[in-house]
């Protein structure tokens, strides 16, 4: 089983929501986050004051799911969250060794 | 009696939550904690000795200590038409807000135990003196400087403050670098609407009566804030693209600080010119003073209030001409007919409260420096002075 | 004076937080930004031309121009015996409160611009000819309508608006499909804490008197407030299972509105049974609008508002008679003697601003489309008007 | 008409959102709920009864029904000076805060059905006939009792029912282990200062005029909360080392519950001494009842309001005095010549109201008990009475 | 070492803190989360308008334990966690490389 | 590829971010948690409230890196977080099987 997860504008979540449940995946946790990185340095004012924009609201989606649809829900993710513009965010895949679900004490593929 | 409290309002919650707004998450019970203090503690040296330093009649520029403990105000003297004790606290209001005014140009840097004595000393020694000059039969007073509600009196002597104590405490730590936007606009939004409420009380109230003045008063103030608010909010349209609510509001309090010392003396259409002048005047101010001048005034007390005040005390010697057609306002000081003969002194009511103030807060600064010191250090900075100064958080969600 | 005060807190900050609350907190800006804009643009216009259009004598249909710029109001002339000046400006807090209201009838989804177009607009070609019909005149004013304090001026305008409006620009993205729960429900129990303050002023100052008329209109206010929150509250109880805290401050408004128009001819009984029949007809009415009608009347304006005012006008026909016992009010419009032809006077009324109030709306909006466009796009909804507008976020803890 | 708008504002939205801020996000709502639903029934059980009970002439302990359902209140009858609608519905909003105070004692845990129902025989079993002792020409006026604005009435009454409503029901479950700290204390300073200003209409009202009494009322208010409040500030900030938000606006608190039933009889000076007296002791008594003995009066209305509304009740039988100096007041009641005199009887009437209240609020808390249940369960408190009671949340950012 | 990042409802915190405590493990990170999975569907009905409840608040608690007490810990969050409603949630595990304490530089077991 | 996990004191962030921009390192994501650990069990009276702490705010930082610069990030990270007190946090390590970036989808080191 893999751990999808992916930095997201925000305002794209609806949109990888379906493209997700699209392909079958439903189960997914969602966190409010703060992203830095290349998308940013331009300096704004605001009331009179000049500051660099340092970090912006992202949202972090993570999602469990099992190898052989790995490559499908990144593909999904991709297409769903582009906006072409910088700060798109990023997908991070890493392992995950168990899943147990809580309810029923289930483990593995059946927990998801 | 109501105006009582509705300026009351205005510093607390209007004014708290204004300010409040406006600071980052970490320093917001600092301000609430600093307008609170202060006006409990102006209110308790207003008894002691700053209404008889107002007040008393003494000399031209200094009441005395007659009335100190408010002596000889009791439930039957009168001042003018209104029981004494209603004056002496409608005037306890005001010694309570123009302190709290100032803290907005030293915010989220400022020890708590320095707020405290600097404001003590300066109601004492800047605000009581001033007030003596323009309404307590001093010598602006008889000069005849037109200030119907504190254009000189509250918002030049904060402005003029705020500024010399944000040159003096210098900026804080990420100002010009990261982000400082507003942690609650929705909070300062809230203040100022009762702002706006509670500054009828504010200019209406200084009528003393419940007349045709008083809600001529109210009207002028009404229609400058409306004024100064669209001003803002349209140049800021046409300049950059957005207007923003936090620019609409600062319009609001720029037209609301401009009429106050003409209010009493203005006609409607007067006051719409004013509340123009006023949001594309502080508006500019606002930028010069943050972007020009890199001083960090950082609720930018001084553009809004003391440019605001400034402009207000001598535009209120050219509106209240009665010669200006649809423009006409209420007629001069008794004695004085023309217009330049009024502005002349306003001009002088204006320097004389800048400089005594500048000067006098500077040195209380460096004063109140040596006793407790002035600033927090730069990790306390960046904690925020809620943990630093009051071990406790604003928001626990 | 202290009146028109209440009023002015009733849209800011009363309206702007209670309305602030309900939306997401990517759009409460642009409430509050409306609610401001609205008050500073609605109070120029009323000097311009507005408060002219309604009292100004001209013909029954509208006031003309003769008062444009407030000409002829100065410190000294009276409106009855309270000063013009005061009496415009009490006049001009409804005139911002108005248009304010219909805003919740499409948030969420219209442009900053449509928005500040159409309030402009509609307060001169709708708001104002029909406060000329009710109160500065017109032809329901002679033909002996029954509104103190806003009805049919304020109310059913405002709520045919919204649901005109609703239904021209549509539904949110989001409508009946995923939450659109309120952001804030802390901001909007407090805006209508205020709102309820504030509508003392609203009806209790309709008597133009600090006298036993104002204070009885004060007293149905209450009361009829109380019942409707308590039926409300009772009703989903019952029906639900579960008190809400929404729905118990929104029993509270719909009792407000209700008893608005009949608040100054009605005594304390039958502030009981207009509050009671607000709840419950107010909270069939949201079912309905929303859930078979499927129409996103967002805040709903119309049925709390809209309805409101319209069972209101018609019950002030009833209970002002002198003859239905502990119901008993204080007498019908001079030279009616009857319920029922006070009844057929108030359903005229109720009709004709109803059916003048959609038909320049629907105009208006078509124009306003065309000029600025109504909604923003999907992505932009999603975003948030907040961000899309005003380049600004509500909160950044 | 101001000062019931004023005390209206008080309850809705000031001690709303004073309390509401105090108690963790998770239950916000039930606190604004059961303000709001109190402010509903006991204005509905004042037109009903409770105006007759209090204020009915009866005999010395109970009004009786003659006034139920406002009987005979048109907009002509007077009470005194002022129309009997308008002291009907001051004094109605009295009867909204007193049993407001009291939800702070047992908030967090309790069934909102058993605070409805509660409140509800309280108000009609313990506050009206206590009112009528007070100031409805029972009993304890009679023997010349001095309580000005409510010390007895509405704070004692207050007080001792959440003391003993804490005790019956028993301590959060997390009281003295994890934390309960405020959820946002912006909204609880926010509250305090509607308090405050509002305050001016409790006290500046109960004169029931607008002259130099009530200016004075409103006078020694505005002291007493300000000495409060700086007093408990430094008390904290000498024994902790740090002054907080809290501890200020609470001792502001104290001050203005503390002065209440002495405010239309003591002087400037007597205001002081009281307000600095009500800091220090109901410091104390804070930490008494929750460290000591461990009774979780969750938002310390018994220490604040009872604690202050007995020693309030006591110090004005002393600063009443004509001959006390500076420290002089307005004289005692009629007939009475000594300060022993008056303070037997202040403290008669402080023992009949405690005792009385402690009494009948026990026996109703057990009748609640039985009928609906005093608890929510162990889990229901830890998902919180917003979601258990009104299937709401209050925020959703 | 290992990393259980476990989903459960809110209100459940405080018992799996207990449950955990209880068998040595002390330390531990918690998130505010917004969760999607099968506890939705069901359409609500508030003031009039009805709706589709898509997410709902979760808590995230993520705690590094060493291995050979996995076993152990997993038992104990499900346990203290389950109300047998839909909605419970779910356990992941996934694998620690190194673990560093920032105060002291220990590293490895040590550090937890 | 690696995954740094640090939780820090708040208050420590721009010196951490400043740290790892020295090193080359500039995008990172940050979430607000609550942390439980050592850093508890004294007493605090709030308002005469007696009450024991039991949870502290932190934040969390996720910083994927490549794996040779990974020594030299936690040691920045260390260094710049650490105030010698008790509750300065930790940092885990994992591995990330893949990076994608959204906006080209590039993937692997390029995608950082
Ligand atoms: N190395 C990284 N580790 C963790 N999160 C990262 C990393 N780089 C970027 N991010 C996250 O991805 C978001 C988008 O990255 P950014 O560099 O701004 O644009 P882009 O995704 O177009 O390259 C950032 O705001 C941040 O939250
Ligand atoms: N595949 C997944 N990946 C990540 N988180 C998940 C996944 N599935 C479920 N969750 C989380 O677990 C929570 C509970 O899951 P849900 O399907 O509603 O019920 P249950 O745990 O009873 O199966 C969800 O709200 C979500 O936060
Ligand atoms: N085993 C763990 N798993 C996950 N997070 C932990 C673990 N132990 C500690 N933490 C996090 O690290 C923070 C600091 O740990 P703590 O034990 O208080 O102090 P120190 O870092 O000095 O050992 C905690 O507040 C918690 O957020």
């Amino acid at each position: 089983m893999k751990m999808i997860t992916a930095i997201i504008k925000p305002f794209k979540l609806d949109d990888v929501r379906d493209a997700l449940s699209d392909i079958g995946i439903h189960g997914m946790t969602v966190t409010d986050v703060k992203g830095f990185g290349r998308q940013k340095g331009h300096t704004e004012l605001y009331r009179g004051a000049e500051y660099v924009v340092d970090f912006l609201p992202k949202l972090k989606l993570e999602a469990a799911v099992s190898s052989d649809i790995l490559d499908q829900a990144v593909e999904a993710i991709t297409q769903a969250a582009n906006t072409g513009k910088i700060g798109d965010g990023k997908i991070f895949i890493s392992n995950i060794e168990q899943t147990i679900r809580i309810r029923t004490g289930e483990t593995g593929q059946e927990a998801l | 009696m109501t105006a009582t409290a509705l300026v009351l309002m205005m510093t607390l919650p209007g004014l708290a939550l204004f300010y409040g707004g406006l600071v980052r998450s970490k320093n917001i019970l600092s301000i609430l904690m600093q307008c609170f203090a202060i006006a409990g503690i102006a209110s308790i040296l207003w008894v002691f000795v700053g209404y008889s330093i107002a007040f008393d009649e003494g000399n031209p520029y200094f009441g005395g200590f007659g009335k100190a403990f408010f002596n000889g105000i009791s439930e039957s003297t009168l001042a003018g038409d209104i029981p004494e004790s209603l004056f002496a606290m409608f005037q306890m209001t005001f010694a309570i807000i123009t302190p709290a005014l100032i803290i907005g140009g030293f915010a989220e840097r400022t020890k708590f135990s320095a707020v405290v004595l600097f404001s003590s000393l300066w109601l004492i020694l800047v605000y009581a003196p001033i007030t003596h000059w323009v309404w307590g039969g001093g010598w602006l007073q008889q000069m005849g400087l037109l200030d119907f509600a504190g254009g000189t009196v509250v918002h030049i002597t904060a402005g003029v403050a705020a500024l010399v104590a944000a040159i003096v405490i210098g900026p804080r730590k990420s100002f010009g670098k990261s982000s400082t936007t507003p942690h609650n606009l929705t909070m300062t939004v809230t203040g100022t609407g009762m702002l706006w409420v509670g500054w009828f009380g504010f200019n209406g109230g200084s009528a003393l009566a419940a007349n045709g003045d008083a809600s001529m008063a109210m009207l002028v103030t009404h229609i400058s804030a409306a004024t100064g608010a669209i001003t803002w909010m349209s140049y800021e349209w046409i300049k950059f693209g957005k207007p923003t609510a936090l620019g609409t509001v600062t319009g609001m309090v720029a037209g609301l600080g401009t009429i106050t010392p003409a209010s009493g003396f203005v006609g409607p259409a007067g006051a719409l010119v004013i509340g123009f002048i006023a949001g594309i005047v502080c508006f500019n101010a606002v930028t010069i003073i943050k972007q020009k001048w890199k001083i960090d005034d950082s609720l930018d007390v001084f553009p809004v209030h003391g440019v605001g005040g400034i402009i207000g005390t001598l535009m209120a010697g050219i509106f209240a001409s009665t010669e200006l057609g649809i423009f006409s306002g209420q007629g001069f000081a008794e004695g004085i007919s023309s217009i330049s003969e009024q502005l002349k002194i306003q001009t002088i009511g204006v320097i004389a409260t800048f400089v005594y103030t500048a000067i006098v807060t500077y040195l209380l600064l460096k004063i109140v420096g040596m006793i407790t010191g002035l600033r927090v250090d730069k990790d306390e900075e960046t904690q925020g002075l809620d943990i630093i100064d009051h071990e406790e958080r604003g928001y626990d969600m």
